[in-house]
């Protein structure tokens, strides 16, 4: 099986923006449940809190005219591809100026113009137009990948398994991310994994993975650059697994009855990539006000702008249904 | 939960009873689906299941309906009652070979060998706007396939009575539940009553129009029935609860006496199962028909995220209430 | 195949010849599927065109019709014009999710970002025994479901400009063919004409009955009408080809000229196709119809294997020739 | 992972009733091909010329109670899980005496009562109910092993990947026997498996894996003894990976078009598993003839049988649907 190496280090520059940005990604999404408890949200929301640098580190290994497909917990992806928080905000709200134009809601927000092509609520279920993507790209000759989005839980859906085998004996440029933050819903490792190195599910197919600590956002970036290298250079798809962990529950109001008593307690204090990157950089107090101030100034704006937006007529409803 | 008092229970509570029961009195009887355990469902309705009949009867499955269907099959042939929850009936799509290759054909293609006791549970519907992946009526797919019952009660008593039915049925089941009639209450004879499959339940007599309602419009039809009888419409209005066997008779008998019928669902009307009662009911009832079977159903596009509109897309009292007048006009042309 | 004079054609070389026209034509269209490229495919309908097109363009895909399927989405979405060929209209149930959640809806939910411009060809019917899990009719399904398109067409010239509108088309439509009629032939125009969508055809003019029918059952139906022609009725005979959209003007207009019904379909009866336009029928055309719409389908049960068996339970010429005459029966009573 | 071993060789007697069985099995397909041609079958037929030591290895390991699934290839599985070639034939050509009354054909041989659970048309389609059956085995603490036949083909479908990872999970007894002939309908290994171990699939589960010689039927009986003891043990499923040959067709009829020139005449020559036996038996021609003449007798008296039986009224049709 060939082997995808890491390579190169990130430069402190480049660290300090990816810090802006998890951290913007963290406080739109603690404000997305504080406006859900205000009953101001509808729908079923899922926030990524504790992954953020999965979607930072990944993203921004992306080159232009590279795609990915999201799931259900998607603010984090879609924010970090690009699309501004005032659009996936108004699409919270149901604006016709969110992302999705109201049409979609927060498990179904699509940028398409800048390469996100969509959320999906059904697990897996975004999983073989990725492969389709890449096939599109690999038949056109152009030097783009498709990049997945799926957690652990999705590892055991049949949808997974038919990709990855097809992605890897077609050796389209696809990158299959999972985001392994050890719960699906409610269900732990135990109860739906009888193996302990997702990895494997890779191997099954012949396909070359990476393992790397989710948390570490100069680990994830590194990877996601080499894995998309690979892919791009024509040598076939990349399984790509980010150890991470679900600091919240797992649908916004989500009691989390479920969970070992402490054990996000103990997360929150060890495993927050945004403090972990804080303290590899030293970021002075000042320097992480600043910057919070930022991201809650950009979060707040977000807010003004969504409730600012336009309501669809109810007969919007009958358009874009067809081409 | 379950035993005791209880005079009033909620939709969600009497699923939960029923199954409670059936898994009390009967070993061969277990529950599967994701998060069922800890979590009691994604809608709550096997809250304290875990508890009390431990993971090897409430058994928290990976994410993989195919499977957990498939497993329930092969479960069933082999004797148990299996109750397996598909998380919302948008994922029975992941299941459908299953369903409807497997469970649904296994008796006939083996010229009656073996029964497959198996009862699906799903729910679904608008309302909460989950978008467009979390929210379609599904039901009419599963009453085009010979072999498979289908369910779609909307009050307690009669989920607590049909669940029961099913469990105990021979054959598979799909059990269609609606979301937003979880938190319904209602009084219920103290004693589970198992209430037959393939009897529709007339809600409220009368004389004018016949509604034919499942699920949430229900209660959207009695709730434009009472608006109509202002007007001084008498409505009649039934819900078959098994679409699948369909009480044919109850329906044609009422609209034979009505001369009018209005079909409710709140899944999309092309191709919903309006249709195929409209069309019984226009075959049978022909010559006692004053006008046309009105259908009402959800707009044909799938469910929008934002609230407005997912609000005008599906049908509710107003739809039911305007149909109803509409076959009525007819009289004054 | 393809090319200089074709005066005739059968339906299988019709539809090879729609699909190797648009790849001649354009280099995004492509073809996959199951046994597709050395075979031809189960039906021999790609036969030959793995050596005119080669394996990019003609890709045999493994034994996973949800990824197959699935891929064919994100392939369209990139601007390709993929068709994805389900080797067995039984297995669109594997690949459900993807049709009705993905492919179905993703214009939608992305309130109209991108377009799905995807064909998927399937086939299946009875006829040849195949037994239960090889030869159902699941149109009915997908016209249920919102974002889709779906057509059957029942002859030479009509498959061939309908699959080149579904290629061409920007949506994603399920084409449905009729394994017994891979062999019939016809004299086709020389130069492939597309055929719009959403357009019925009206096979025979009559002024008796209007029998409204689909696929096998075309055939049925004009051999019917023949029949009851030497019994003195008039019978126009309506093929909708597409089933979503329905060209209901057509239909409802034949109605109001003959006043009388027959809708047909090997599909199980029951929350068949034909429930719909019943359903349309008796409500546009109420104030014309002399007798109830007649349904002609399947008999409720799955496909049994013994051929005895299964040539009774779906339906022929006689069936249709019965009901047609209970439609015009009525007028004596 | 657990290891599976195994264990004792096969006594000569027991080779030679294998042998009988094989022959059998072959000279009832033979006839099925030449009844195809003669145009008395309807229906799809699929034959398993070259398999046989699969089905007849893996169903005599079986003991009372163990049920099997099977698949569109089915003749074998089920003569060799005891269905009396008669009703076997008699299913072929539509007869209520079938083993399934006529209702289900060549693609639906069931045999309840025998613990064949049926075969199946749909590729993969019968796995989910294996684990099922084998889970209501665990539940209720019976010693019994439910068994899936399936082909590489099967492999790549989702049903496959989810059932897996379902019995290993839940630790269910079922043995998983993956006939790998090489070619899915006309679809060769290249084209369908981005691996050359099939193994590796089982590995994606944590699920103990065999491999063997599917065409040496000592091999394959041990081996399936062996899975069978441990999944009976309570150890959980074992994935039984049998190399085999295809060595006629994908169907009755099948003009092979795709395999390459060549293939099947050398694959006859030196993959018959029946030859082999022979070879290994150091049977004299006059036994082999006296075995081959029973087997002719049998398969001769089936299609007697069968012709002689009786058709289905054509309301038969609407019986067996509900219980
Ligand atoms: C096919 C399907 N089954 C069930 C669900 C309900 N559901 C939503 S998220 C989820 C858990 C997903 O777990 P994982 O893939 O690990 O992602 P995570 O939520 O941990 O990010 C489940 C079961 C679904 N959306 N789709
Ligand atoms: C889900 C599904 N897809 C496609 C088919 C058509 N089909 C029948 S057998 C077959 C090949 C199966 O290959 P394999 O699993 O290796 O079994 P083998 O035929 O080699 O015994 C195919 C594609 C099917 N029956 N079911
Ligand atoms: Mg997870
Ligand atoms: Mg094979």
């Amino acid at each position: 099986m060939a082997k995808v190496e890491k390579k190169g280090s990130v430069s402190e520059e480049l660290l300090r923006e990816f810090f802006r940005e998890m951290l913007l990604i963290r406080r739109f999404e603690e404000k997305v449940e504080e406006r859900f408890r205000a009953g101001e949200l509808p729908g079923f929301l899922h926030v990524a809190i504790g992954q953020e640098a999965c979607a930072v580190g990944v993203c921004r290994a992306l080159e232009e005219g590279d795609v990915i497909a999201s799931t259900h917990r998607a603010h984090g992806h879609t924010l970090a591809k690009g699309t501004h928080p005032n659009e996936v905000m108004a699409e919270l709200y149901g604006k016709l100026e969110g992302t999705s134009h109201g049409y979609g809601g927060s498990m179904h927000l699509y940028d398409v113009e800048r390469g996100n092509l969509g959320a999906n609520a059904v697990v897996g279920g975004g999983l073989p137009a990725t492969v389709g993507a890449a096939l599109a790209f690999k038949m056109r000759d152009e030097p783009r990948v498709a990049v997945a989005f799926f957690g652990d839980g999705a590892t055991n859906i049949g949808t997974f398994h038919e990709s990855l085998n097809l992605a890897q004996l077609w050796q389209v440029p696809a990158v299959f991310v999972c985001e392994n933050n050890h719960w699906a819903e409610s269900t732990p490792a135990k109860q739906q994994l009888p193996i302990e190195d997702l990895t494997e599910r890779a191997a099954a197919y012949g396909m070359p993975a990476m393992h790397v600590d989710g948390q570490e956002i100069e680990e994830v970036y590194a990877s996601a650059v080499a894995a998309l290298d690979h892919a791009r250079g024509g040598r076939g798809p990349v399984f790509l697994l980010l150890e991470t962990y679900r600091l919240t529950g797992h649908y916004v109001g989500d009691p989390q009855v479920y969970r070992p008593k402490g054990e996000l307690q103990e997360l929150r204090e060890t495993q927050d990539p945004i403090t972990k990157l804080r303290e590899k950089l030293e970021l002075s107090d000042e320097e992480f006000e600043q910057a919070d101030r930022e991201a809650h100034e950009l979060v707040e704006a977000s807010v003004e702008f969504a409730k600012a937006g336009t309501d669809p007529r109810p007969e919007d409803a009958l358009k874009n249904l067809y081409a | 939960m379950g035993g005791g008092d209880m005079p009033e229970l909620s939709y969600r509570e009497a699923v939960r009873d029923a199954l409670s029961q059936a898994m009390r009195r009967d070993g061969d009887v277990f529950i599967m689906g994701e998060d069922i355990a800890e979590m009691g469902g994604s809608m709550g309705v096997t809250q304290g299941m875990l508890d009390e009949f431990g993971p090897e009867r409430v058994r928290n499955t990976p994410i993989s309906e195919m499977a957990l269907v498939g497993t329930a099959i092969g479960a069933a042939i082999q004797g148990m009652r299996p109750v397996a929850e598909v998380m919302y009936e948008d994922f029975l799509t992941l299941a459908a070979e299953q369903i409807v290759n497997q469970a649904a054909k296994h008796r006939y293609m083996s010229g009656g060998q073996l029964k497959v006791p198996l009862t699906i549970r799903t729910q679904g519907g608008a309302g909460w706007s989950p978008g467009a992946q979390h929210a379609q009526q599904l039901e009419a797919w599963f009453v085009h396939i010979p072999g498979l019952k289908v369910l779609f009660p909307s009050t307690p008593t009669d989920v607590r009575g049909l669940l029961w039915s099913a469990i105990y049925d021979d054959n598979p089941v799909v059990f269609f539940e609606h979301r937003t009639l979880y938190g319904l209450k209602e009084d219920v004879p103290d004693e589970l009553e198992p209430i037959p499959i393939g009897k529709a339940r007339v809600h409220r007599d009368g004389e004018d129009v016949t509604v034919i309602a499942t699920g949430r419009l229900v209660h959207e039809s009695l709730a434009a029935a009472g608006q109509a009888e202002e007007d001084g419409v008498s409505v009649e209005v039934v819900d078959p609860r098994t679409l699948q066997p369909l009480d044919e008779e109850t329906i044609v008998d009422s609209v034979k006496k009505t001369n009018r019928a209005v079909v409710a669902h709140e899944a999309v009307t092309r191709m919903g199962f309006g249709a195929e009662v409209a069309a019984v009911i226009q075959h049978q009832a022909f010559d006692w028909l004053d006008a046309p079977v009105e259908r009402v159903g959800a707009k044909f596009v799938p469910l929008p995220f934002a609230p407005v509109m997912e609000e005008f897309v599906v049908p509710h009292q107003a739809e039911v209430y305007e149909a109803i007048m509409r076959t009525v006009g007819r009289n004054g042309d």
